[in-house]
């Protein structure tokens, strides 16, 4: 779900993606698992919990097992929340019997989008910390500055996406699916919903455009008429901009936002208060996936957005959802319930998999790196189907969501797994191609 | 009328800056750090501390100004004798600290603080009005037409313009040079307070882009020469409507907001125009 | 106050100016540069620390941008806030001409000096006809239009057209290294010569007519008019220098690890930078270096003894109050002196804003 | 020989000098007047830092005006400040090269003719020594050094006196008698010190708000009645 937007101004890029990971703390979350996950167990409330780790209940000792983390935090900006989480998981770990005895020592550097700075904490965490593994690393910048480097030292990364160089390296696979996919996945939903002609409309940021062109090409795909606006944020003429997207969309048309939630919320809001909820099919990228948004629409909107959504809601009955709110509860309470916490749990989760079944002269730089490439078929309830690394040129192994909709001020579901569409430019075709080879997820 | 909200303002930023100036010699460019520091204060206030919102609102403006005058009473005197230039990079120094404190108290998480007269809001056919814009604008207008009267009429003002012209001959004539000044440092830190406030609501709450919003507002002060006040309110609404006249224009469209740099370039440029050698 | 008020905005701080001379170059200082130099180039990778090359490789970067700033601040008396952001149209150009064209890296990194040296001249032109703060306030302006410009324009990564810049391009915005240089270890040592090489540039020139010349500028364009200095001209050439030097700087950065994006030239890193260069000192040429470290290394120091980086723009704002303040020459030239002035200011301080009531 | 004619400077509503014409023929010439008289200004309209209004100069047979002011200095104006503009951040030798080479010196005689106009000035300090170190008599014979190096035609010396004491003074004025006999430069004195003036000048001028009042023979112009006036209507000592 870490759809955002790569802006100049930080400040509202840090607003937005903020408000996105503290709102779903707030969801009050009636039924928001309808047992759509798949790939997961799915249980009622007081069901099964998973574990951490081996879950014996022993503190690790001796020699850690060093993983490491390069995340953003700068004014405006902070993905802290996912190496948090990731932070949080690992202690519970290593209260129940670490890595076969052995703690997990995570070390996180801080960078603020300077590639030198990027570039220099890559080699300081790999060559001098000596990590054995990359685990969580979200960064504005991380994958285009350091995806050679990696490759080049043989570092198999799993961590969370902004970019789309994220999404085409060897090197480098996320729990998330990006922006750009998750446009198309908003986009796929109005086309379901019937609609005859898709407008997008997404902030004049630094790769703005780029962000949502998938969302464009399946459009095309499908042989309909789409029309593009990029709007400078933060927006000062929302009902101009609602006015003009439902003329442009017309008449069972469709408009697609790709904002984050305070600028976004601007355009539904100004949307009702002139009578267009009706007037076309709508939908939003990720970010709209916030409890602010639940929170602000009133009920004219009930149903009537549908928001891409990539891990399940924070409140749904899966053990590892269960487990998750639990480990925030014991070890990260200041850390928010929500899409970017729990791309942090999964990250640490599948590595955690992966160096258990590793033995212990395994425990190298290599050794870990070839465990984490030859994960398969990694099944957790937070996300629609096992997740995988496997030898590929590109990575997007999360490639099939969900769309939620606010319904009385919370989010719901309102339609289950779905596979995000192959495209020519998407890698998608390829990608389940070697899914079905290689059995990453099919097992 | 969206124009002229952030007309208003970069012109009332415009004005604040200009008062002291005109007062002190000193163009306090930390002003948008002044303010910003204040609402963030104002947000600790409302939501860490759950104190009453006017409470928090007065506090931040009061802040602003206690602020600035503590800078004016500390590192005003030693610098008063230097150069314009001198002065001002003191004040980037101030800046600076005040950024440094913001990000390391308030850390880097989002905020936000919206006054209440952002919900209050009319249809003007089809554009949203709300109340905050229009006090942008009312603020604007009232700051000017209030300091430009209490600088003509009161002996305090007097003293002020007096002070803009000739600092010593100014103390010869027997007014008291450092109470003036520190008026005039008390005052444009309420105005950065309460600028500080408003830009947070229509702009966000965010350190960094408050702290620089100072270099756009800045370009309505220097189309008045950093002089008139008048002006200085005029070129701020003219820069505001300017840039959003701009976006229709999808060529240009995505450069907008170059556009009080743009008016400032100019300006400094048709100022400079003819100069003379300095001399000694 | 001791230091009579000024017209000129350019003018040190105050009497008597400390530091000015190159001239007075002793044997000990030679053999102190040439040790420096040996341990730049030898010592560094020797140490085998893959990190710190790299951050001491930004750092001499940022050197150069420091040594251009204090050469117009300190020699000339132009100030500008705005060379980061030439240093980000520097970075632009290099990787323009990086894509678009098969000259060798060196080549292109010279070629980015003259042209970057052309454009900020142009850019500088207005500083023939203002100074002091009108001078400050323009750069500033102008770092901001360019700021948002590049925003809006992105780096040239490969694609086409004249902004080289694709959005469907999953490429990095970086420059290929020279064959010889193409390991960290190799381009750290080829950009701590090229930082030597600017700083032969810029001894050459003060040495020269043109810092004597720029001597007198600084002091009083009356008394260089009256010298016969032609003072537009040897302010041009200065413009044309530190541009051509920041140009060169941001060649180096875009072939440095990681490349270029348009989130790190913030406009308030060209406050940040006129900070640490004054902290460092805009009169001897070891300013630079110390502005440099202070710019890129002490932030990653701090980062490994996990204190906050937001610390240091507290402390840069302090110091540039101080430098303010006592009209230091900054750290180079004079830590214990310093040192001794603060605490007289200290002392002071409070005598002396009694007495300030009264005129002159 | 300097031939001023009909020169007016306006600034605003100002007029810092209303149309005098003068001729300073050679030699070394007085410029006096009380405080506000319009001295600096038409000196500062010699040097090309005031463009006037109207008038013109010509100075040993060129139009002055019609050159760029850092022109003037390679033409052979040289001038003194009122505030000394000796330049701090350089060596004694270094100030004074500076304009050797500026105003078209040969290279290859710069070395000698810069020390030989140190030595004419009566400096004795180190010529490596910076400026900035060097007390106020020092940095007032470097200015003037720097006026008389090389190959001067019109030096201009802005109140070259003030601030000295008596001794250094008349140090000073038999200084100022030697230039243009070794340099073959006409110098035009400014200053308030008469005794000076009229032990360096043979002939002076006289201006009083932007007027001419008098001219002449320095020890008649001294005695003439309006100059009197001129002086004690400021208050000021002859």
């Amino acid at each position: 779900m870490l759809t955002t937007i790569v802006n100049s101004a930080r400040g509202r890029r840090a607003a937005t993606l903020l408000a996105l990971a503290t709102g779903l703390t707030l969801l009050l979350a009636a039924c928001g698992g309808n047992g759509g996950n798949a790939g997961g167990s799915s249980a009622s409330t007081g069901g099964p919990v998973s574990k951490c780790g081996l879950g014996n209940g022993k503190k690790a000792t001796g020699t850690p097992v060093k993983l490491g983390a390069i995340v953003t935090k700068q004014p405006g900006t902070d993905f802290t929340p996912i190496t948090g989480m990731a932070q949080a998981y690992f202690s519970c770990v290593n209260d129940n019997g670490g890595i076969n005895g052995r703690p997990i020592q995570y070390i996180v550097d801080q960078e603020q989008s300077d590639p030198q700075q990027v570039r220099a904490d890559a080699v300081d965490l790999i060559q001098n910390q000596g990590i054995l593994a990359m685990v969580g690393n979200t960064s504005l910048i991380d994958c285009s500055v350091n995806n050679s480097y990696y490759q080049q030292q043989g570092f198999y990364v799993i961590g969370a996406s902004i970019e789309d160089q994220c999404h085409t390296s060897p090197n480098y696979a996320t729990v998330n699916m990006g922006p750009n996919y998750s446009t198309q996945g908003a986009v796929q939903y109005v086309v379901s919903q019937g609609a005859k002609k898709v407008v997008i409309d997404a902030a004049n940021v630094p790769g703005g455009a780029a962000e949502v062109h998938f969302g464009i090409e399946y459009a095309q795909e499908k042989g309909l008429a789409t029309h593009l606006f990029l709007d400078d944020v933060p927006i000062t003429d929302a009902s101009g901009i609602a006015l003009r997207d439902v003329q442009e969309a017309g008449p069972n048309g469709a408009v697609v936002l790709n904002f984050t939630p305070p600028e976004g919320l601007k355009i539904v809001e100004a949307a009702e208060q002139q009578g267009l909820i009706d007037r076309v099919k709508w939908g939003w990228s990720t970010p709209g996936n916030d409890a602010s948004v639940a929170q602000a629409l009133d009920t004219p909107w009930n149903g009537k957005l549908g928001i891409n959504a990539e891990l399940s809601l924070v409140t749904a009955k899966g053990p590892d959802t269960a487990l998750y709110r639990q480990v925030q509860k014991k070890y990260a309470p200041s850390i928010a319930l929500g899409s970017f916490s729990e791309m942090g749990f999964v990250a640490a989760e599948i590595v955690t998999k992966a160096l258990l079944q590793l033995p212990p002269d395994q425990l190298t730089k290599d050794g870990v790196n070839t465990a984490i490439r030859n994960i398969k078929d990694f099944k957790t309830d937070i996300l629609c189907k096992p997740w995988y690394y496997g030898n590929l040129p590109y990575h997007v192994p999360n490639n099939t969501d969900l769309t939620v909709t606010p319904v009385n001020h919370v989010m719901t579901q309102k339609q289950g797994c779905f596979e995000i569409a192959a495209l020519p430019d998407n890698n998608l075709a390829a990608i389940r191609a070697a899914e079905v080879s290689q059995h990453l997820n099919t097992a | 009328m969206l124009g002229l909200a952030l007309g208003g303002v970069f012109a009332v930023s415009g004005v604040g800056m200009v008062v002291l100036y005109r007062a002190t010699g000193v163009l306090n460019l930390a002003y948008g750090a002044i303010g910003a520091l204040g609402s963030l204060i104002a947000w600790s206030m409302i939501n860490v501390f759950l104190l009453p919102d006017w409470l928090s609102y007065l506090v931040a403006v009061v802040f602003g100004g206690v602020a600035s005058l503590l800078y004016g009473l500390l590192i005003g005197p030693p610098l008063a004798g230097r150069d314009p230039l001198v002065k001002a990079v003191g004040t980037l120094g101030f800046l600076l600290i005040l950024l440094g404190v913001m990000d390391w108290v308030w850390t880097d998480k989002a905020h936000a603080l919206i006054l209440p007269t952002t919900q209050w809001g009319f249809q003007v056919s089809e554009v949203t009005v709300n109340v905050t814009q229009i006090l942008a604008v009312g603020l604007a207008v009232v700051i000017t037409a209030v300091t430009e009267v209490f600088l003509r009429v009161t002996r305090l003002g007097a003293a002020m313009r007096a002070l803009a012209n000739d600092r010593e001959a100014t103390a010869m004539l027997g007014v008291p040079v450092r109470r003036v000044e520190a008026a005039a440092w008390l005052g444009s830190g309420l105005i950065a307070g309460a600028t500080g406030l408003l830009l947070s609501t229509l702009v966000g709450l965010d350190a960094v882009t408050l702290t620089f919003l100072v270099i756009a507002a800045l370009s309505a002060a220097l189309v008045a020469r950093l002089q008139s006040l008048p002006v200085t309110l005029v070129a701020g609404f003219v820069i505001g409507v300017l840039q959003s006249l701009v976006t229709p224009f999808s060529l240009v469209s995505s450069y907008r907001s170059i556009t009080p740099f743009v008016v400032a370039i100019v300006a400094l440029l048709w100022f400079a125009r003819r100069r003379p050698v300095v001399l000694r | 106050m001791g230091a009579p008020p000024s017209s000129d905005g350019s003018r040190a701080p105050a009497r008597p100016l400390p530091g000015a001379g190159v001239e007075r170059r002793t044997v000990a200082e030679g053999a102190g540069v040439a040790v420096f130099l040996a341990l730049a180039l030898f010592g560094v990778p020797a140490l085998r620390n893959g990190y710190w090359e790299l951050v001491l490789q930004t750092s001499a970067i940022y050197t150069i941008v420091a040594l251009s700033l204090a050469l117009l601040l300190g020699r000339v008396g132009m100030i500008s806030l705005g060379q980061v952001a030439l240093l980000a149209i520097g970075g632009w150009i290099a990787l323009r001409l990086g894509f678009a064209t098969t000259m060798p890296f060196l080549v292109v990194v010279f070629v980015t000096g003259l042209i970057t040296g052309v454009l900020g001249t142009l850019i500088g032109l207005p500083a023939l006809r203002l100074s002091g703060l009108h001078l400050a306030l323009i750069t500033l302006m102008f770092a901001a239009a360019i700021t948002l410009l590049l925003e809006a324009t992105q780096f040239p990564n490969g694609g086409g057209g004249f902004l080289g810049h694709s959005v469907l391009t999953t490429a990095p915005s970086v420059l290929h290294r020279p064959g010889f240089a193409s390991d960290d270890a190799a381009y750290y040592r080829l950009v701590v010569v090229a930082t030597g090489l600017m700083f032969l540039l810029v001894v050459a020139h003060v040495r020269s007519r043109a810092g004597r010349a720029w001597a007198a500028i600084r002091q009083s364009e009356a008394a260089a008019l009256a010298a016969g200095v032609n003072v537009t001209l040897y302010k041009l050439w200065a413009l044309a220098l530190a541009s051509f030097m920041t140009g060169v700087a941001g060649g180096l950065l875009a072939a440095s690890g990681g490349g270029l994006t348009v989130y790190q030239f913030p406009t308030q890193n060209s406050i940040i930078l006129l900070a640490v260069v004054l902290m460092g000192g805009i009169f001897s040429l070891w300013g630079p270096v110390v502005a440099g470290l202070l710019f890129e290394a002490l932030p990653a120091l701090l980062r490994t003894w996990g204190l906050p980086a937001d610390l240091l723009t507290i402390l840069f704002g302090l110091g540039v109050l101080q430098v303010q303040l006592t009209a230091a020459a900054g750290l180079a030239s004079q830590v214990p002196r310093d040192l001794a002035r603060l605490a007289r200011l200290l002392g002071g301080a409070m005598g002396r804003r009694r007495g300030q009531e009264l005129p002159g | 020989m300097i031939e001023i004619s009909d020169l007016t400077v306006r600034f605003g509503g100002v007029t810092p000098i209303d149309g005098v014409s003068l001729r300073f023929p050679g030699g070394t010439c007085g410029l006096i007047g009380p405080n506000g008289a319009g001295k600096t200004t038409l000196f500062n309209v010699l040097s090309g830092f005031v463009s006037p209004t109207s008038g013109s100069v010509r100075a040993f047979g060129d139009d002055l005006l019609a050159m760029p002011h850092y022109r003037r200095a390679r033409w052979g104006l040289r001038r003194t400040f009122q505030t000394e503009q000796a330049i701090e951040a350089l060596s004694v030798f270094d100030n004074v090269a500076m304009v050797h080479e500026h105003t078209g010196g040969r290279r290859s005689r710069r070395r000698r003719e810069v020390l030989d106009a140190i030595g004419l000035v009566g400096l004795e300090v180190d010529p490596g020594e910076l400026v900035g170190t060097l007390g106020a008599r020092e940095r007032r014979l470097v200015e003037i050094a720097r006026a008389v190096v090389g190959e001067p035609r019109v030096v201009l010396l802005d109140e070259p006196a003030a601030g000295l004491p008596e001794e250094e003074t008349e140090h000073l004025g038999r200084m100022i008698r030697r230039i243009p006999g070794e340099r073959g430069a006409l110098v035009v004195l400014v200053d308030h010190d008469m005794s000076l003036v009229s032990a360096c000048c043979e002939i002076t001028a006289v201006l009083d708000f932007g007027h001419l009042i008098a001219s002449g023979p320095t020890p008649e112009v001294l005695r003439d009645e309006r100059v009197r006036r001129a002086y004690l209507g400021t208050e000021e000592e002859l």
